[in-house]
């Protein structure tokens, strides 16, 4: 869980689905999700991940970063499908399910600021929570700078030794008070800053417009596309025996996206 | 923190459907109750301990990789209802940033919710009888019963969802493997506590293998397992209750450490809100004693 | 939105801004701040520079002046009211930028931050964000609308609290040692923008620095604050730098130039007037050195 | 352990402290720091200050000297090894404060934090409250010792840090802007007590600063940095500050001292070479006037 590699391709990034609107990108989000959900083929759920890869390959998102992150899912899931799927191909389906779903949301959120992830959430949350929630993300780089700054001094002061892990876990856990003092008193500066600039209630964020309309159309048709394959396969019971062409087209689709990467480079 | 880590589209839909719906009940109301002391207060609050759970639970305390998760302390500091809001904050931002299981927020929301909200009732209580001198035991103590209560609450979700194979940490326990984990592999911060500066990352895949590997042996006494049938909840519970101690008493340790120094460092802050109305906690970060 | 309007009717004089008078303030751990002594004043227009030495009470003065501590003891009136019960009143008039930027910084983009208070202050989305742009284009720093704060430079996200704190146009602006770890360009480029908006647009700056090479430059008039909160002496950068002997009793250091002229002047007594900017120096020395009439 | 031999052999000569060579760093989102154009380099005993402009690596430097980055290009020796690699060799060598004090407090009490390294190493518990207490002695801040860091104002946490980073008495001392908020007299005290260190104990310090007027006072040898991380002069105060268009072009503006001679000198060429010191000035000054000899 590396935030800052998140948001740094987030905001300086500079990819076809960068310069989509935030509003369609969640939209094709929840297209995948509710694929995802609703998968129940090996077959077709491995096309959905290979087909998915290739598309965060063919516009240049940084793929190898976004695949390390959905691979912590793919470990409990495979926990999971080891211990509660009968047989080899409902694991595999659990697995496939767990690193799609990931894969759909880091997308998302690689090539998205995050206020404008946030601020659609904020709107249909109560007031505290919303703006709670985008402050929170503006806490946790403060802190997380604060923190690294506090390690850094105990290991200038001797304070982390391999010899001496007792010792070391004390020293951190202190660090850690000190954050949690920190981060009282950040929050009453805050309040301040709040009060004086006569917050009210309600952050408002400037919706960020899509820079290329051909951006969205293709993320929603896209994602309207994959669902629609879902849904065929589960719903139209001739189809069964042919899932293995849409692990085929998937893997068309990764190999193509690589290339289309690439060329593009 | 309890932590359902349970692939997307796996479990039930009525189960996490309901867990989204209980959350929203419960945003509302706390948003309602929070918004008593006033938005202004409780914003900045909840952003800041929010941030703070999320950074420790990137935080390395025993090289073999068991992180924090300062829930019982977050929960202390913050109350029940702003709790909650910090606990759905919490997950959310866990789900969007590749930590998966999108669907399940809601359930996950609840569990840390209740873990919060019993934290603080249970350290405040503690306190209130014993003093707060007596500050540390009173943590570790309240952190056990909280962890302990949480996990009953787990073992009964598992056993609503009809499945018995549902993964949890308790700390960073992880109690199907046995081992002590840090899911955090790509930490937050690119701080290398122990190891050497920026290289620290290599070694901890290598214990992911190695705990895939245990589960291939594992699954096979659970062949067994029909999908989505034949729950084997007896036996999640009794590994959950001979292994999550362990991870319970480090993370007892933790919390009283951490509570300990900031009760030293700054008394205030918890005398206060002992003595004070269970919403007032919320004015915690109150210095200036201006507005 | 420029009021120069001065109809401050009050018992004090029309044009003043900010009065302070014997105002104390105890903190939780004990600590007290007796900020008594002289009567801290501003007027409109005027420059104010705060000075005194660490943990003097300079940042307990400046929140009281914002109304974030409320006085247990003594006067604070701004704009004519108090500010810890009437705030709402006088937000909008009233400017801030303290010490810690970073902190500062809350809406989740550059350009969200600086229409934060428009917005909350219930102006439409449009007016806010075109109010915003036109204080970032104020600071030369429009480019930077779309960045989020964490990825911005000190210097940089000084800049960007400074246009959330003009973007409302205020009458007075208060400020917390702004040039801290300011290289010495930026520092200057800080310095002229405040000049530009006391004298274009009449704005009440207060300010309090460690930076006392600066006052000259910037101030109109300065208070120094002595240990415990003591406001010891007043008045014009000139007058105060010509006396390094009260200087000295309230701790703090006389800035260069005054003490090259004040130690010149005890070895010659015909060494010239203390000067304050290097220009004035020169101009002093060379002509001391033709044995002419010091310029006034 | 004074080292007070002034050899300053050429190629890693035997008294050399810490070398820096064309050292590249790139930072995660790309931006890269090139500490190259000049070599740096630090003998025993030097006082080294760092000078450059907001963002032209002067941290970056110190933390590749404190190993806490690893070079991608180009060499960092510190004490003849690789800090880097070799950090738990040569730590207990060297004393350091970071630019926030704030987050280098890690005990509950502040002798406990002075105390931390020496227990961390392993020493007594006696010893290390020895040591402890010597090291606030030193400072003059034995009385703060059972304070609550976090309770000190800006300057006390100032000095308890510079204790903990003296406590193992190093012989290197790294500080990054230490004049960071500080008042004049606390400034003072700080120059005069790391005068004292490499006087008397030969201690070796390295520190970045803004504070261009006190850079005579402090230091031996100068460097600074361009925009980029280019080293791109270096000297002696006197050489450096001479040279008023080079500094001008390395964006860092001369001391206020150093600019009035210069400009006195471009109005009457017979006007005496700059002096960096008040005292020196005024001497200058009164001898030019021709009062009286200026002494040698
Ligand atoms: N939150 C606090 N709790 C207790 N004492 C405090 C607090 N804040 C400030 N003080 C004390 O009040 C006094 C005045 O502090 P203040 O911050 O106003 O000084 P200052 O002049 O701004 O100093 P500096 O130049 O270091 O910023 C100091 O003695 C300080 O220790
Ligand atoms: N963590 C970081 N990530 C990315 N870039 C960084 C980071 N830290 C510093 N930089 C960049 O590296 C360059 C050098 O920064 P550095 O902090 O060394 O400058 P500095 O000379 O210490 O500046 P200052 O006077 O403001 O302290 C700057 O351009 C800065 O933006
Ligand atoms: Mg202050
Ligand atoms: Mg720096």
């Amino acid at each position: 869980m590396d935030i800052t590699a998140v948001d740094r391709s987030a905001i300086s990034g500079d990819t076809l689905l960068h310069r989509a609107a935030p509003s369609s990108k969640l939209v094709a989000t929840a297209l995948l999700l509710a694929a995802v959900v609703n998968v129940n083929d090996p077959l077709v759920a491995a096309g959905l991940t290979l087909s998915l890869t290739g598309a965060a390959a063919a516009v240049r998102l940084p793929v190898r970063q976004m695949l390390v992150l959905a691979l912590y899912p793919a470990v409990f899931a495979l926990v999971f499908a080891f211990a509660a799927a009968a047989n080899v191909p409902l694991g595999a389906l659990v697995v496939l399910k767990a690193v799609t779903a990931a894969l759909a949301v880091v997308t998302l959120m690689f090539s998205t600021p995050y206020p404008q992830v946030f601020a659609p959430i904020q709107r249909v949350t109560p007031r505290v929570v919303g703006d709670a929630l985008l402050m929170t993300y503006r806490s946790l780089f403060i802190l997380a700078d604060k923190f690294s700054d506090l390690s850094r001094a105990i290991r200038l002061r001797a304070g982390l030794s391999r010899r001496q892990p007792v010792r070391a876990a004390a020293a951190t856990v202190r660090a850690m008070g000190g954050l949690l003092l920190y981060s009282l008193d950040l929050s009453q500066r805050e309040y301040d800053i709040l009060h004086l600039r006569g917050y009210e209630g309600g952050f408002r964020v400037v919706r960020q417009r899509s820079a290329d309309r051909s951006a969205d159309t293709a993320a929603l048709i896209y994602s309207a596309i994959l669902l629609g394959v879902v849904a065929a396969f589960r719903w139209i019971p001739g189809l069964a025996g042919y899932a293995w062409l849409v692990t085929l087209a998937g893997a068309v689709d990764l190999a193509t996206g690589a290339l289309i990467g690439r060329r593009r480079r | 923190m309890s932590h359902i880590h349970i692939p997307d589209g796996v479990l039930p839909w009525w189960l996490w459907v309901t867990g989204w719906v209980a959350t929203a009940l419960l945003l509302g109301m706390a948003s309602r109750m929070a918004t008593r002391t006033g938005t202004r207060r409780a914003v900045p609050l909840v952003g800041a301990i929010s941030a703070l759970v999320l950074v420790a639970m990137s935080i390395e305390i025993v090289p073999i990789a068991y992180h924090v998760n300062l829930t019982v302390i977050a929960g202390a500091l913050l109350g029940p209802w702003l709790g909650a809001i910090s606990a759905f904050i919490v997950v959310l931002v866990l789900a969007l940033v590749g930590h998966g299981g999108i669907t399940v927020v809601g359930l996950n929301t609840l569990m840390i919710a209740t873990e919060m909200a019993l934290g603080w009732a249970l350290v405040h209580g503690g306190l209130r009888l014993l003093g707060s001198r007596r500050v540390r035991p009173v943590a570790a103590a309240s952190t056990i019963v909280t962890l302990a209560i949480t996990t009953t609450m787990l073992v009964g979700i598992v056993a609503l969802a009809g499945s018995g194979a549902t993964a949890r940490h308790t700390g960073a326990l992880d109690v199907e493997t046995l081992e002590f984990r840090n899911p955090f592999s790509g930490d937050l911060i690119n701080v290398g506590l122990l190891g050497g500066d920026n290289h620290g990352h290599d070694g901890e895949h290598a214990t992911e293998a190695g705990h895939v590997d245990e589960h291939e042996t594992e699954a096979e006494h659970d062949d067994e397992h029909e999908e989505g049938g034949a729950l084997s909840v007896s036996r999640f519970a009794a590994v959950v209750y001979t292994l999550g101690p362990i991870g319970w008493v480090l993370e007892a340790l933790v919390t009283a450490g951490v509570l300990g120094y900031v009760v030293r460092v700054r008394p205030s802050l918890l005398l206060r809100s002992v003595n004070a109305p269970p919403s007032a906690s919320a004015r915690v970060g109150d210095e200036h004693g201006g507005r | 939105m420029n009021r120069h309007t001065h109809d401050h009717g009050r018992l004090a004089g029309a044009d003043e801004v900010i009065r302070i008078s014997c105002v104390r303030h105890t903190y939780e751990d004990g600590t007290s701040v007796h900020l008594c002594g002289l009567d801290f004043l501003a007027h409109i227009g005027a420059r104010v520079a705060v000075l005194g030495p660490n943990g003097s009470g300079k940042t307990t003065m400046l929140y009281h002046i914002l109304g974030l501590m409320r006085p247990q003891e003594g006067v604070v009136t701004v704009f004519g009211v108090s500010p810890s019960e009437e705030w709402t009143r006088i937000r909008q008039r009233i400017g801030v930028v303290l010490q810690n930027v970073d902190e500062q910084l809350l809406a989740p983009t550059v350009i969200d931050d600086v229409a934060f208070s428009p917005r909350q202050y219930g102006m439409s989305e449009a007016d806010a964000l075109a109010a915003a742009h036109r204080a970032l284009d104020l600071l030369g720093i429009d480019h930077l609308a779309d960045r989020v704060p964490h990825n911005l430079s000190g210097g940089e996200k000084r800049k960007v609290a400074l246009a959330g704190a003009l973007v409302m146009e205020p009458d007075l602006l208060v400020l917390d040692e702004p040039f801290e770890g300011l290289d010495p360009e930026s520092r200057a480029g800080l310095l002229g923008l405040m000049d530009r908006l006391a004298m274009e647009r009449g704005v009440t700056i207060v300010m309090s620095t460690h930076d006392i090479d600066s006052v000259p430059e910037f101030a109109d008039y300065a208070y120094v604050l002595a240990p415990g909160g003591r406001i010891a002496l007043a008045g014009t950068p000139e007058e105060l730098f010509a006396n390094a002997d009260a200087l000295t009793e309230g701790n703090v250091n006389p800035p260069i130039l005054a003490e090259l002229f004040a130690r010149l002047r005890e070895r010659d007594s015909t060494a010239p007037r203390p000067a304050l900017s290097v220009a004035e120096a020169v101009d002093a020395l060379a002509g001391w050195k033709g044995c002419q009439e010091p310029q006034a």
